[in-house]
């Protein structure tokens, strides 16, 4: 299962965070999750779109948290974000 | 302290249109005269990263268009201090943009003070 | 006598928005004060629409609108920015086209016009 | 000063919790607040849009709730919160 | 298990269309044969409290709307527990209105083996 | 190749939805999978309106839909009972009135389109 967040609500992703079968998507409003999402959730779960990522400008913001600092993060384009919806199944968008 | 008009701008920039249309908003009641302030608040406070790149999906800098209010005779803009810290922002007002953090107190106080409020 | 200007932010599918601010403009005439106008803003210009239609069962707001513009006079403004990048179409506006879709008991203006009634301290901004 | 709550957000009305001279008007999704911040706040700085309250069907629900079940809530007509916003300055809308 | 639909609504009824909108988004798909599953949880809970008077608001009743669910072939609803105690409600399922209260691990099930998922 | 199918049910100007969605048509393609159809729901209808008028340097979704529909042939479907309650009418379906403001590359139709497509397993339905 794949789950679409362009929200930046936490709790509508808590519910998700122990199975380590599902994976995150986030676009839209749903990058500003990123920073507490990686406090909860291993990197390799959890992609970000790239170019939502950057109008939000937060690397500068979080330059010294460990994982976005470590390149840890999957930063993806569009290409990837396409792929990643067609290897999953269900995908499930929350706005 | 005169009668003023408080717009309080409480979402992300781009992903819905609620940022500008709080900025055109404060645009045109200061444009007739009323005295304006501003404040972002919860994810309002996202608006003034200094660091955003909207041209990667092709909008316009909202961090600018906050850079530009003074221009237009709005220059009481101040930013909820709690967002801030929640969101685990490094906010600080040595940017080209000029605003007040304030506390909760007077973030508060700001609200109970103002003639009318518009809240996006 | 108090005075209130009324800001309408959502569509009236969407959302009950409308129907509360129609519930509070009937109300608050009936005790005899005065709506100075009722202005819409983002998805709220869809109010304007003309050509919504929903079934006879359902709350009509179009027709609820009309009313409370022709019975009790209450200018109803619609943010032309707004309406026309949401496609509520006013031709006054336009030369290049006859198209119109906005409901002729609305009336397009620019935001000023809102904000403007406000130096009026008297009255009273009432968000929906 | 008074907020017109018209959803059902707790975390959108905690900063207004202590301070006496606030009152709020519940109404739309707002009504769905009541039980909770009838535990913060006292009833009399409270008041329910009656029709939007009965649409919720949660007299019934409620009805061991302490403040709920001894009348202590001011539910209110089209009239009454009219006004209400007569009286107070600034009226502002959470939604 | 065979592939279903699973429609989650999440809002309340009547103050945003959404639940609605839900309703008829599960009347379509099993008007063509599509198996369908319902999941109501956050403040979608709301919409199975018996008791709604939504004629004081001149709308529809919303368990009305889902207790003729069975007419259309739909006899799966589920109602998620942790939605129905974080608001305090008391909900059982022994009224006219026939689903399943559900826990969070079910939940999680019920999303991960649908084919297809569409939030309301 | 993967099949998609994509329902979209926001407004374009409220929110950045349909500029995902669209991104998300074009990069599909593109790797050579087929959108099987964009279907626009709720809010989502008002992307077919034909008056919808943004700044020259805002971004144009209704363009952007057109040319996924011209030049890639995606049938672009609008739920006709969304639509009517919304204001976004085409007028093939009303003998009273000439009266249109659905972009002709759009298509009116009933909401088991979408669904009656998701019988094929192989098509994947993602909500934006």
């Amino acid at each position: 299962m794949l789950i679409q967040v362009m929200c930046n609500k936490l709790d509508q992703v808590t519910a998700y965070i122990d199975d380590e079968s599902i994976h995150f998507v986030l676009l839209q409003n749903g990058v500003y999750l990123l920073p507490r999402l990686l406090t909860l959730v291993s990197p390799h779960r959890i992609k970000v779109l790239d170019v939502d990522w950057r109008a939000a400008g937060l690397d500068a913001q979080f330059n010294d948290h460990p994982a976005i600092n470590n390149k840890h993060v999957n930063y993806i384009s569009h290409t990837q974000w396409v792929v990643l919806c067609a290897e999953h199944t269900p995908v499930m968008t929350l706005q | 302290m005169s009668a003023y008009l408080l717009i309080i701008s409480t979402q992300a920039p781009y992903h819905s249109s609620a940022a500008i249309d709080a900025f055109e908003a404060a645009l045109a009641a200061s444009n007739v005269g009323l005295q304006v302030k501003i404040l972002l608040e919860d994810d309002g406070v996202y608006q003034c990263v200094e660091s955003q790149q909207a041209e990667s999906i092709f909008h316009k800098n909202t961090y600018k268009k906050l850079c530009s209010l003074p221009l237009y005779d709005i220059e009481d803009i101040y930013v909820d201090k709690a967002s801030i810290d929640f969101r685990g922002l490094r906010i600080t007002n040595d940017g080209k943009l000029s605003y007040s953090i304030i506390n909760q107190d007077d973030v508060l106080l700001l609200k109970r003070a103002s003639q009318q409020i518009l809240v996006f | 006598m108090q005075q209130f200007a009324l800001f309408v932010t959502k569509s009236s599918y969407d959302s009950r928005n409308a129907e509360s601010a129609f519930a509070f403009c009937e109300a608050a005439i009936a005790l005899g004060h005065k709506i100075e106008h009722v202005f819409f803003y983002q998805a709220g210009v869809h109010n304007a629409s003309a050509l919504i239609e929903v079934n006879a069962d359902e709350v009509n707001m179009k027709e609820r609108w009309e009313l409370l513009h022709a019975k009790h006079g209450v200018p109803l403004y619609v943010c032309e920015t707004a309406a026309t990048r949401r496609g509520v179409i006013c031709s006054r506006h336009r030369v290049d086209s006859d198209i119109q879709n906005m409901n002729p008991s609305f009336q397009s203006v620019g935001m000023s016009a809102y904000f403007a009634a406000l130096h009026n301290e008297a009255i009273k901004s009432i968000q929906f």
